[in-house]
Order: structure tokens, then C-alpha cells, then sequence
């Protein structure tokens, strides 16, 4: 019951259109490139300067100037273009983005995405996180329903200092996939062998029809 | 006008001061001045203020001087790699500036472009606005960021040529032309220099007009996450 | 995604309206996009306001939508080699909103970067600022200016490959990077579209993520101001 | 009596010094380059994108794609960069221009420059004079000290539409070199055959010691 992770990067997968330009956060929204539809032809952006990201390098082509937004070593694509980071977040914020899918530590059912900081424990900085949810033109959320503890990370208001306000516009989770709507959440579709009593029971949002 | 400096602590001679603030390229450890980074740390200059996307880590690029407590604050997006700086930050030894990634690349253009304040929507409504003014433009709020003006820039580009022309390597480009703009003096340092004329004239990623010190010499490039696929 | 189109008027198809909001690349005639302005003219498209830097000459580049009075406003720095244009402005047919040089440049570069305003000292004390904000930074006067987004750009590169990436020739540059990036759509003509792969990834001077629609053709590349010295 | 144009372009380019970045207008400041001094290094910008402007083109080098700001045909040199107009002005208004040697119809004893409009007459426009003033190290001045019919061009006040509001540091006239300082403007320089009456009597603006 409920996706696994190469799940819930396979059900983001789905949020592609062809020709879109798209970022890709740390975590399980890395794992999206690995199932992207047929057909479907999208460029990666990585925003500190590349389009046209392509896999890991081989052990043969590591190159130590050519890096990933998670400084993970990459390697380029024919239709790869360079760039400064000046030039890269303006073309995020600039909107020309069509679509970041990101990871939360919560998220609220106005949309406000917390995803870069826990104070007194967690001081790692927000990197392009804030420009990328300000910018883009479509926030997904890729995120696990509840915490280790149980507890609902979809909630009426996010607890942690907030990334951005209002700004998600889908949040794909183990438990199923739910839109930020007027009002609340409203549940787009349920993971396999989530009832939507389960997805209800695990959510503190408010879930609207 | 010469350009071209022996070594990074000729380059250095008489532009550093104790609670200067530098601006620095780089992006993790990925294209940054690792030469001139070491000869700021045999200066011992103290009290510095860097703006630089990101720390180093421990024992490499700005970890240096966070070992030997010349910095006295960072302004940075994201500083997740380095030990040392959470220990300083936590134990308040060291000012810690977040500035949104996107913010501290335009904040650092702008500083170098003449531009004292521009607005943006990125972190409107996070502890990022606090403090800034806020001003609507056709139904949207946005805050002011200040451009940023620094005593000293040091990149690090791929080759150069004597004119201070620099030509960047794939994603080692990053901060480094922003940076670069935002200093009233800016020292570049570069795996080759080569002769006047033999860089494409459309092909210069940054003009010479930018540099005014120059050197060449091996970088050690380390990387920071080595991740493959199988061949 | 396919984003070449067989000639000017297919690139402009279902992207014109009238009363639209044009930003076009080039300098005098260096580097305009000759063809999409000749199918503008062959569209009919009214009432249109144009940011360009300079407004062609008579017979050529945005002249020719002056002479057929296509062209309702012009957002230019100089538009002193066009006597029609003339004519039309001091008989009051024509609107006309002088921009300095680099405040038009920037007002495009910051449309296209999410920055609806900037400050700066350009046209401080001059008839430019009349009407603008005024706000001091650090003892100094600046002005706010807007970001320009525009309906639709038109520019002119060298080459381009299949995805849109583009590589600008000489001072032929110019305004057309800027005015590509301001677009809500941005149609590009160039001189010759290379195969994937076959642009250098470093020397990409306008990335194909700005560039919606595509087109190759000849281009009259008309000198205004021929001048020489002696062989 | 009197300098002509050659002479005082070539005591505008007294005013270089090695390794400078300098802007020249258009009429007799671009006068300037033919008259640099034998061991000073200077790199012209060209504000439509371009540092190292070469000399004018013989018939076979001619080059549209090619053009100073005057839109003239130019050539390149070996030290040449080109960029676009957004990162030209951004050097320019970021204070990285030394010196800007430009043309005026006017310019006040405060150092305000009237060079871009005559209103009902001349609309030509600013192009990028404005920003020069604005954002370049050092405005210097080369012009005719008095109009066709006499009357003097360095005034108390401008009387035409302003470029700059107290952006000029030197003026140099056919008649001699002025600074503009604190009360008004100081002689630098008389031109050959010129007396300091023969200037003072030319000038409207005051002149202090």
C-alpha cells in the first residue's frame, strides 16, 4: 500500500509536457528524469548555470567543472547551454521555467511550501530554493504524507520558516496527489491501496471537493 | 598596463584589509579561487565578510579561513557542507547573512551595474522580506534587495588573456562573472593564460575591463560529490 | 517541441494582435530581424508599440512599419536617421517615449528576469525623471524604472541550433538578447541553423529556453554609415 | 588664434592615461584616438557592445555586423570583447569607464551638459549620452566655447533640455581648459593666442581662482 519513492518520482513524471523546461530539486524529484514518458521531450535545467542536463558521468567522463545543482558530478547533452548563475535565476525568475518539482518538510493547504530550514537544528540555507517557487511557473511538491513519527507534514499552516508563500500548486505524496485549491486541498488522485479515509486521516489540511 | 602578477600574493599586495568585504565565485566547490583563497589566508588579513554562494568545506576553498577564524560573517544561500561553519554559527561566533541564491547572483550584478536596489518577489512572505521594503507592482508584492559592493573580487576562470579577457568552463562559470563585476578591485586566477588575440572576440564570457589582477597556476579542483553511472 | 518554422509569416502566426507590444533586437540596422519586421508589414498589424533602440531608416528595418503607420508608439533611445519618423512625431501621429541607451537595455533585461523595477542615476536631474520615484541610496539620487514585458520579441542572431540556442556576430549583438528575454513569446530569424551539437555549449550567448519560434533566411544586412580608411 | 578641431581633440587626449577604459563620442571626441600619446595603452568602448574598437575598415574588411556607436563601420582588435547592450551600459552605469570624452551644446558653470535636445527643433534623442554622464569616472567636455553668432556655450545655467545634472569635471573649448569646481569654473589652460581676457569675455559662466 501507498507509492515507494521511484513511485512518487514516476507519478511526478506524469506532470511533463513535451518541450517543457523544468528544474528538478534534491531528493526524490532527482529520481524524475528516470521516468519521463515516452514522447515527452523536456530540458533540465540545473540553476547554478545549465540547460540540457544530462546523467551521471561514467567513471571515464567525471569532470570536475561540471556539476549539478546537489554537486553531484553530470555530464551535458548536444542541445546543452552555459551560463552564469546571474543568468540562471533570471530566467527563473523571469518565469521561464515552466515547472520546478521539489522536495517539503511541510506544506499548507494555502500552498506555503517550508522546505529549507528548522531552527536551532537545521542551518543549511535555502540555496535557489526561494527563487525557484517565486519564479517557475508550476510548483510541484514531492514529499512523504507524515513524518517518521506520524504526523501529518500537510497541514492547516506550516510550523518551520516558510520558503515561500502560497506558491505550491500540486503536492504528490506516497499517500496520492492533491491540488492547493480555494479553500483547501482538493484530492486529484489516490495511491494504490490508499483509501481516501487513509489519505484524509493523514492529512491536517483541509480537503475540499 | 600590466596585468599579469607572478603569484596570488603578488596579485594580493596592498588590496587587502582587516574587515574588508570580498565577494568570491565559485558554486560548492566548482570553480572556485582556490589560489587566491590560500595567499588570503597567508595574509592573515581578520574580520572579513564574504559573499560567496557557499562556505567550502572543512579543509578546502573558504573552510580555510573559517579554520583560521579570518571570517567574520558569510553571506551565503548555503552553507550544508561545512562542519566547522555550523560549529562557529551555533556557538555565535560567527554572523551568518542568507541570502535567496538567485537574490545574492542579481545582488551581486547590480552592485557591479550601477544598480543600488531592485525588486524581486523571491522569499515575499519569508523571513528573507523582514525588514525590506515592500512595494506592489500591477497587483504583485515585491521586496527591495540592495546591489552589493565589494572591496575585492576573486574568481577563478579557465583561461585568460592578457588583457584580462576570461573564458569560463562549463558549470565552473557561476558566481564567478557576478562576483567579478561587483568589485572595486577584481583579481582573477586562471588555469592558462594565452596570447593576446587567440581568444574569439564573440566567445570572451567576461571583458578585461572586470580584471585587474591576474594569475595563472594549477588548480587542485577538488569534487565534492563524486557520483557515476555505471559505463 | 519543433520549433523551426518554414518562413517569417508562419514563426508570427496566431502571436500578432493589434495594439501588441513589440520589443526588437538591433542597433541602427546592425542585427535587426529584417524578415519578421518585412512580415509584420505583410501582416497589417496595428496600432503597435514598439521598444526598440533606434526606429530604422526610411526604407528599411522599423521604417518600413512607419511608412505604412503600423506603428502607434516608439520606446527608443535615438531615432535621428528617420525622417519619416520625424515627420510623423511633429505632426502628432506618432507617440514617442525617449529612453536613455541603457535604461531601454536594462528595462528589457529586467522584464525578462522577474524584476519589475530598478534604481538608477541615469536621467537624475533631467526631464527623464520627471514623474518617477526618486530614492536615495547611500547619500546618492536614483530613479526607479520599470521592467518592460513585452507581448512578443523579435530579434536576429548568426546561428541557432534546433533547440533555440543562440550565438550573436560582432557588434551585431547588441539590444537582441535583452529583447529576447522580455517576450512572452520571442520569434528569432537567423543567417544559418546548425545541428544539434554543433554549437559550442560555452559560447551560447542567448540559451534556447528564451527562443519559442525559429526561422533561416537571407539577410540584406544594409550598412547605414559606411566608413573607411585607406588601404 | 584659437585652437581648431585636430588641436583640441589632441589636448582632449592629454586627458588619457595607460590602461584607461575610455568612451568617445561622436564629432570630435572620436578626433581623440587619432592623437593618443606615444606609451599611454587606452581601450575605446564602443556602447552598443564592444571594448577595443579598431580603426575604420579598408573597403575590404567592411563588416555590417560591424558598427561603433555612430554606426559607423569599425574594425576589431586582438584585445576586442563584444557583449551585448544590457552588459555595455551595466559597465557603464557600474563605474568601470575611467573617462567619457563627449561632445555639448551647453554645459553650466556647475557642471550641468545640455548635448541631446533642442525642443521643436532637434529630436533626435539621448541615446546613450545619459547613462555616460551618469555612470563614467570622469566627463569631460570638448565643444566650440561660443555658438555661430557669438554668444558663449559655457553658461551660468542651461538653457536647453539637461543630459546630466553637474556631471561635467573638465571643458575644453577652442579658447583653453576648465574645471568646473566649487563656485564655478577655473582656468586650466589658454589656448595658443588666446588671453585670459579673450576667454573670460567668451564665458558666461563664473570664473574663479
Amino acid at each position: 500500500m501507498a507509492w515507494d519513492r521511484n513511485q512518487m518520482a514516476a507519478r511526478a513524471a506524469q506532470e511533463l509536457q513535451d518541450g517543457w523546461y523544468v528544474n528538478l530539486g534534491i531528493g526524490i524529484p532527482t529520481l524524475v528524469s528516470n521516468h519521463i514518458p515516452e514522447g515527452i521531450e523536456v530540458t533540465l535545467q540545473s540553476e547554478n548555470g545549465m540547460l540540457g542536463m544530462g546523467p551521471f558521468p561514467t567513471e571515464d567522463e567525471i569532470d570536475a567543472d561540471l556539476i549539478n545543482a546537489g554537486k553531484q558530478t553530470i555530464t551535458e547533452l548536444p542541445q546543452t547551454a552555459y551560463f552564469d548563475s546571474a543568468q540562471s535565476f533570471a530566467m527563473i525568475r523571469g518565469g521561464k521555467i515552466a515547472m520546478a518539482i521539489l522536495g517539503a518538510m511541510e506544506v499548507a493547504e494555502n500552498g506555503d511550501l517550508a522546505n529549507w530550514m528548522i531552527p536551532g537544528k537545521l542551518v543549511k540555507g535555502m540555496g535557489g530554493a526561494m527563487d525557484l517557487v517565486a519564479g517557475v511557473g508550476r510548483v510541484v511538491v514531492v514529499m512523504d504524507h507524515t513524518s517518521k513519527h506520524g504526523d501529518s507534514k500537510v497541514l492547516k499552516k506550516c510550523t518551520l520558516p516558510l520558503t515561500g508563500k502560497a506558491v505550491v500548486d500540486r503536492i504528490i505524496t506516497n499517500l496520492g496527489v492533491l491540488d492547493v485549491v480555494e479553500g483547501g486541498l482538493k484530492i486529484v488522485e489516490l495511491a494504490e491501496g490508499v483509501s481516501e479515509a487513509d489519505l484524509r486521516a493523514a492529512t491536517e489540511a483541509a480537503i475540499v471537493d | 598596463m600590466q596585468k599579469i602578477y607572478a603569484h596570488a600574493a603578488a596579485a594580493l599586495d596592498g588590496v587587502l584589509f582587516d574587515g574588508m568585504l570580498i565577494a568570491a565565485g565559485g558554486f560548492g566547490l566548482c570553480g572556485i579561487p582556490e589560489l587566491l583563497i590560500a595567499a588570503i589566508k597567508e595574509a592573515g588579513t581578520k574580520d572579513i565578510t564574504v559573499a560567496s554562494n557557499n562556505a567550502g568545506v572543512d579543509d578546502f576553498g573558504l573552510g580555510v579561513l573559517l579554520a583560521t577564524r579570518q571570517i567574520r560573517k558569510m553571506i551565503s544561500s548555503y552553507v550544508g557542507e561545512n562542519a566547522e561553519f555550523m560549529r562557529q554559527y551555533l556557538a555565535g561566533e560567527l554572523e551568518l547573512e542568507f541570502n535567496p541564491q538567485g537574490t545574492l547572483a542579481e545582488r551581486m550584478r547590480a552592485g557591479g551595474a550601477g544598480i543600488p536596489g531592485f525588486y524581486t518577489r523571491t522569499g515575499v512572505g519569508t523571513v528573507i522580506a523582514e525588514g525590506k521594503e515592500h512595494k506592489d507592482f500591477d497587483g504583485q508584492t515585491y521586496i527591495l534587495e540592495r546591489g552589493i559592493v565589494a572591496d575585492l573580487s576573486i574568481v577563478k576562470a579557465w583561461k585568460a588573456d592578457p588583457s584580462g579577457n576570461l573564458v569560463f568552463r562549463k558549470t565552473a562559470r557561476n558566481f564567478n562573472p557576478a562576483a567579478a563585476t561587483c568589485g572595486r578591485i577584481c583579481v582573477a586566477e586562471v588555469e592558462e593564460i594565452v596570447p593576446l588575440g587567440s581568444l574569439d572576440a564573440d566567445g570572451i564570457h567576461l571583458p578585461g575591463i572586470y580584471v585587474h589582477r591576474l594569475i595563472q597556476g594549477q588548480h587542485e579542483k577538488r569534487i565534492e560529490n563524486r557520483t557515476t553511472r555505471a559505463a
